[in-house]
């Protein structure tokens, strides 16, 4: 009912006015319940920000807005909130998050000409799901790629065990590693997968120390990864500990157990002078008193860049479709984002340089940086 | 809107198959199966996987979803057989949780908790049909081919022997009845219909993945044709569609914050079982005062 | 079924020598007896003697220790129930055991039928059928009951489906346990005829029965049974005028 | 070194387990109530252990207040599901779905009162120490073992050496037996609802502060309690306790052939095995009907 009523409203408004102003509404698929449902309000928090900017600065004729769906960061609950976002709000573009849940999403968008935008899932699988899914976040063989070698090298930790979720992001991390580790000269001593609902690890933590690991590479989500890393310790693994962008949680950083770990994540800096950039961090200071992350950025940005491509599309006199985005897209090529200019590569992917950082109380430091081309 | 009510349509038709071939064996079998979600999965992983290597066409991979689930269904009629009452719902649970972890590690089959991607959709003739205003016609005539079947069944010899056999083991022995077979042959027969609505789903919603069904789904399943009625012809279908509405029902009441919904909705379901088996044990539908 | 015919009076199963024991107590125990075509043997005893034992052994129910049950020569002991049954020997329960959730007529109905599918029936078979029903519910009395739920039932009635069930059949031997305990002395009247009758029709029943007046006016044979072992069986007058039978079967009276 | 490991793992598991299970097998072999909402009693208890820890009040009201929750809950439940249902003909499968209903409830219940993430309870029991070269164990793991004992050993002399417990035991075979202990059948139902109840409490407290809560965790506690009640054999409970050992030790030791993601397969292909080849369980007297 109150879609109706509001296509009604919209109806009567553009008579009233002569189609001069468009509203827009985007779908987000987060986890807002769940076990992950901190992930999405981290990544509403970046993509609340960019609307409100969006709309202050007027860039399109009417006003941007989120319709919101569940994904629990399960792919069975977002296609049931994705085929409501394509049929019945009709989204043109949408924003989404976690590896699982973008590929389930991805045949639905490119079916229905709706452009996907992921901003959290690292999956390297990401890179390949057709035009309209685009990723504004370096995907995590990226991340694997700068942990090990400085791993290896630089701490000489050549043995390395690997905790993964056994889903779409956990494989995709197994195989970086296998391919990675040799050729810089270390070795996957083992490799441990859980299930997504696994709370349990002490087991693991057994088969790890006889493994005679040197670096814990943990690939998980959530309070999952919290508890492995806790019982990991709790059970007598001493090893390093390492993981990727997903650790860079508060939940997981305030966790006395993350003391010394290395994870990883892209690099974005803050204190540059790009205005969009300052533009940002003042504006996500102000509204949430605290400091942005690497997600918050990716959200912003990747709903940034739907203002963009609207507000150009307009300018054409082109009806914002997810058609005329994508060739829109392709037809600017570089955009002004958080963290600088920034352009797509032809898988549709963005390239940023990725940090290592080191875990020390409660916050992170960086300690190399690496860049890719 | 109107999208979203064929949506919904096709969703009911296809739990709708799911909860009347349940019913068969929970209403007129007393086979309590809290493992009906494995058929439904069978049935959605065979036809995607002939839909995707083999051939599109709906005429080939239904009846192949219909096989496989009929064929593993042998294993849920082993139990059936040696026991009865809590006995079988533990062994149907047993096997519920054991086929989550096959779907969730027979990866090259299910793709584990990613799932298949792209499942072409219901082809009829070379016809594709994915729109769910299209759909929803594919939809609800095999719920009503799936009615007829059962109803015929059960009102022939067939399903009176299964009532005999339900209401006394021993006496339909004694009056000649094969109660191994029948029992057998109607769990088979469950899980095939079963294989239907898994079919329609995965060209319906083109991924599947292991969450569709699990646990949780079976349970699911369960409610509907409790809450509706067992062992009655319009119980699983009110039950069905009830449950399937429940949830958007809910999510118009807009005070609500959009993260308690799916826990009101379960809430809401889980007490909706507890009363009526209280105050109502034969569910919506059914006049009877118990099973 | 079966169809061989056999004559008037001859032995029709044959029980040999048949043991069962519940760990370590004997609940059968070398018991021979004949059940013979057309008469109606009475099995009697006190409680726990074995008859109902016997029933399940001899429909397949049980399994035995050893001996042979031969139904018309052919060894069916350790055949299950069902096969003993298509055979053409049937049975009631003591705790009668009907279809409760169905209605009277289906009750019967389902009796008569056992294939997985449904029978091919010719038209005539198929009235033929309905008069049988239609004729067992009018001799048992349950013919404005024919939609009532089992479970509906007043006790009376609920025995008389009962009856009603193997009535439909063509089963050649009954086996009746405790069929008319507890019925008021209309229903006795109307169930004795319909043994009388079905015995003139030719069937043979065998009957588990403690009401003497019901043992007097129907047997033709009668069988003792006490703790497991057949210590009669013979005319009912020869039983019935054993005194040492008498002592064991109204022992605390006597 | 790696199997000792594993196996004191599973001891752990096993001990949580078999408290647990022998709570449920208790309620199922004396009222014959298939109570699947014991996971909500679990749940419950462990949820309130947490509250009143984290909120300040220390470790001993904490555990009172897990006790009252889960005995609070297992009366209301009889009383107010379990009576109304039975008072029809109350088949097994109508309880069976009442307490189903009311375990999705609680679960959805607790993830609007206390959050749908993973809780801990952090304490430094849960710090191992090596106590043998490579072999670490938890304080917690100690703890774990001495409630089961404590508990098990309480319940057996309860069972054995009381009036009341001899009357529970008769109740399972012939409810008016119960009569002539000069007790009523629904009261000694209520004390059943209390032991069984109490029993979780302890596994609900360590499993807080070794792997975590989250609302569901009910669910795979309910699971694993009727998989040991029925290895076990319904209603024996010396049975329920040793299939809850072994299901613990099945679950860690089966790390040493087959991934994790495995472990729960190998539970219930234990639990299928048995109700096919021997329903009436490990040490169970009646078989299956």
């Amino acid at each position: 009912m109150l879609a109706k009523s509001k296509i009604i409203l919209t109806a009567s408004i553009l008579a009233a006015t002569t189609a001069s102003a468009e509203d827009y509404t985007v779908g987000a698929l987060f986890p807002l319940s769940g076990a992950n449902a901190i992930y999405g309000e981290i990544f509403m928090a970046g993509a609340d920000l960019a609307v409100e900017h969006i709309n202050a600065d007027g860039m399109v004729s009417g006003t941007v807005s989120i319709a919101y769906e569940d994904s629990q960061a399960l792919p069975q609950p977002a296609m049931v909130g994705m085929t409501k976002l394509v049929n019945v709000t009709g989204v043109p573009y949408t924003l989404s998050a976690f590896t699982g849940v973008s590929k389930a999403i991805s045949t639905l968008g490119q079916r229905n000409q709706v452009v996907v935008v992921n901003g959290g899932g690292v999956g390297p699988d990401l890179a390949e799901l057709g035009e309209y899914f685009w990723n504004v976040i370096p995907l995590a063989n990226l991340e694997v790629r700068a942990l090990v070698p400085y791993a290896v090298s630089e701490l000489a930790l050549p043995n390395v065990a690997l905790v993964y979720v056994d889903d779409p992001l956990g494989q995709a991390m197994e195989a970086e590693l296998e391919a990675v580790l040799p050729e810089v000269g270390g070795e996957l001593v083992g490799s441990y997968s859980v299930p997504t609902t696994a709370q349990q690890f002490s087991g693991i933590a057994a088969q790890i120390r006889s493994s005679d690991a040197d670096l814990v590479y943990i690939a998980s989500y959530g309070n999952q990864q919290v508890q492995i890393v806790k019982q990991l310790r709790d059970n007598g693994v001493d090893a390093q500990f390492a993981s990727y962008s997903g650790y860079t949680v508060n939940d997981a950083l305030e966790l006395p157990e993350s003391e010394g770990m290395l994870v990883t994540s892209q690099s974005v800096d803050f204190g540059s002078d790009n205005p969009m950039t300052q533009r940002f961090v003042e504006g996500f200071r102000e509204k949430y008193d605290q400091e942005p992350t690497a997600y918050n950025v990716n959200y912003y940005n990747a709903t940034m860049l739907f203002g963009i491509l609207a507000e150009a599309l307009e300018a054409d006199g082109t009806e914002v479709t997810g058609e005329t985005l994508l060739a829109k897209r392709r037809e600017m090529e570089s955009f002004d984002l958080v963290g600088g200019t920034v352009s797509f590569q032809d898988n549709g992917t963005l390239l940023f340089p990725i940090e290592v950082k080191r875990i020390e109380g409660g916050a992170t430091t960086t300690i190399s940086s690496v860049s890719f081309e | 809107m109107e999208a979203y009510i064929f949506n919904l349509l096709n969703l009911i038709a296809i739990y709708g198959i799911l909860a009347v071939s349940l019913n068969f064996i929970i209403g007129y079998a007393g086979i309590y199966s809290l493992a009906h979600a494995v058929f439904f999965g069978l049935g959605a992983y065979t036809s995607a996987w002939v839909g995707l290597n083999v051939t599109p066409s709906t005429f080939v991979t239904i009846p192949a979803a219909m096989l496989v689930a009929a064929i593993v269904s042998l294993v849920l009629a082993l139990p059936a057989l040696r026991v009865r009452g809590e006995y079988f719902v533990a062994a149907s649970l047993g096997l519920q949780v054991i086929a989550v972890t096959v779907f969730s590690e027979w990866k090259s089959f299910t793709g584990g908790i990613g799932g298949v991607l792209a499942i072409p959709p219901v082809n009829l003739f070379g016809a594709e049909i994915y729109q769910p205003r299209e759909f929803a016609i594919v939809s609800v005539i095999a719920l009503l081919i799936v009615i007829a079947i059962t109803l015929a069944l059960v009102r022939s010899s067939f399903g009176r022997n299964l009532r005999a056999i339900r209401d006394s083991e021993s006496a339909a022995a004694s009056f000649g009845k094969n109660v191994p077979l029948i029992k057998t042959v109607a769990v088979v027969i469950s899980a095939a219909l079963a294989a239907v609505a898994g079919a329609l789903y995965a060209s319906f919603i083109s991924f599947i993945n292991v969450e569709s069904f699990m646990l949780d789904t079976s349970v699911l399943l369960m409610a509907m044709v409790i809450i509706g009625g067992t062992g009655t012809f319009l119980g699983p279908l009110v039950g069905a569609a009830l449950l399937l509405i429940l949830p958007s029902a809910i999510s118009y009441l807009s005070f609500l914050p959009q993260t308690e919904i799916g826990a009101l909705q379960q809430i809401i379901y889980g007490l909706g079982m507890t009363l009526l088996m209280i105050f109502r044990p034969g569910g919506i539908v059914g006049r009877r005062s118990g099973t | 079924m079966t169809s061989t015919t056999i004559a008037h009076g001859e032995p029709l199963l044959q029980v040999r020598n048949l043991d069962k024991s519940f760990g370590g107590m004997k609940a059968v125990d070398d018991v021979t007896l004949d059940l013979r075509a057309g008469i109606v043997t009475t099995l009697v005893g006190p409680n726990g003697a074995g008859k109902t034992t016997l029933f399940n052994l001899i429909t397949g129910n049980l399994a035995r220790d050893s001996g042979e049950v031969e139904w018309l020569g052919q060894d069916i002991a350790g055949g299950k129930p069902h096969l003993i049954a298509r055979r053409g020997i049937m049975r009631t329960y003591q705790d009668l055991r009907l279809f409760d959730s169905m209605s009277v007529w289906d009750n019967i109905m389902s009796a008569t039928e056992y294939g997985l599918l449904p029978m091919p029936m010719s038209s005539a078979a198929r009235h033929r059928r309905k008069e049988r029903i239609e004729e067992v519910l009018e001799r048992t009395g349950l013919s404005d009951k024919r939609d009532t739920r089992a479970l509906d039932l007043a006790y009376a009635e609920r025995k008389f489906l009962s009856m009603a069930r193997i009535m439909a059949t063509e089963a050649r031997l009954w086996l009746l346990d405790e069929p008319a305990s507890g019925l008021d002395p209309n229903s006795y009247e109307r169930f004795l005829k319909i043994l009388r009758d079905d015995r003139e029709a030719g069937t043979t029943i065998c009957i588990i029965e403690h009401n003497l007046d019901i043992v007097i006016g129907i047997s033709d044979r009668i069988a003792f049974l006490d703790r497991g072992r057949l210590l009669a069986d013979a005319e009912p007058d020869t039983v019935l005028n054993d005194p040492e039978l008498a002592k064991i079967y109204f022992g605390d009276q006597s | 070194m790696l199997a000792l490991q594993l196996a004191v793992t599973g001891l752990q598991t096993g001990a949580l387990y078999a408290l647990t299970a022998v709570g449920f097998s208790l309620i199922f072999g004396s009222t014959r109530i298939f109570h699947f909402a014991h996971g909500a009693t679990f749940a419950i208890a462990a949820y309130f252990f947490y509250f009143v820890f984290q909120a300040g009040f220390g470790t001993v009201p904490a555990i009172l207040g897990a006790s009252a929750g889960a005995i609070a809950f297992g009366l209301l439940i009889y009383w107010l599901v379990y009576v109304p249902v039975q008072r029809h003909e109350g088949s097994f499968f109508t309880v069976f779905v009442a307490s189903f209903g009311v375990g999705i409830a609680v679960q959805n219940l607790l993830g609007m009162v206390f959050g749908r993430g993973f809780v801990t309870v952090n304490t430094s029991l849960s710090r191992s120490s090596e106590i043998l070269p490579g072999l670490y164990v938890a304080p917690l793991a100690w703890v774990a073992i001495a409630c089961a004992i404590v508990f098990l050993g309480a319940l057996h002399l309860f069972l054995r050496h009381t009036h009341t417990g001899m009357a529970l035991r008769a109740l399972s075979d012939n409810p008016e037996l119960v009569r002539i202990f000069g007790l009523s059948p629904q009261r000694i139902s209520a004390i059943v609802f209390v032991i069984g109840s109490v029993l979780v409490v302890p596994a609900a407290i360590i499993t807080s502060a070794t792997t975590g809560l989250n609302p569901a965790i009910g669910h795979h506690v309910m699971l694993i309690s009727l998989a040991a009640s029925i290895v076990g054999g319904i209603g024996s409970v010396y049975g329920t306790l040793l299939a809850g050992l072994i299901l613990g030790l099945a679950e860690s030791m089966a790390l040493l052939f087959v991934a994790s993601q495995w472990t729960e397969a190998v539970t219930f292909a234990i639990l299928f095995a048995f109700i096919l080849i021997r329903p009436s369980g490990l040490l169970g007297r009646a078989t299956a009907h």
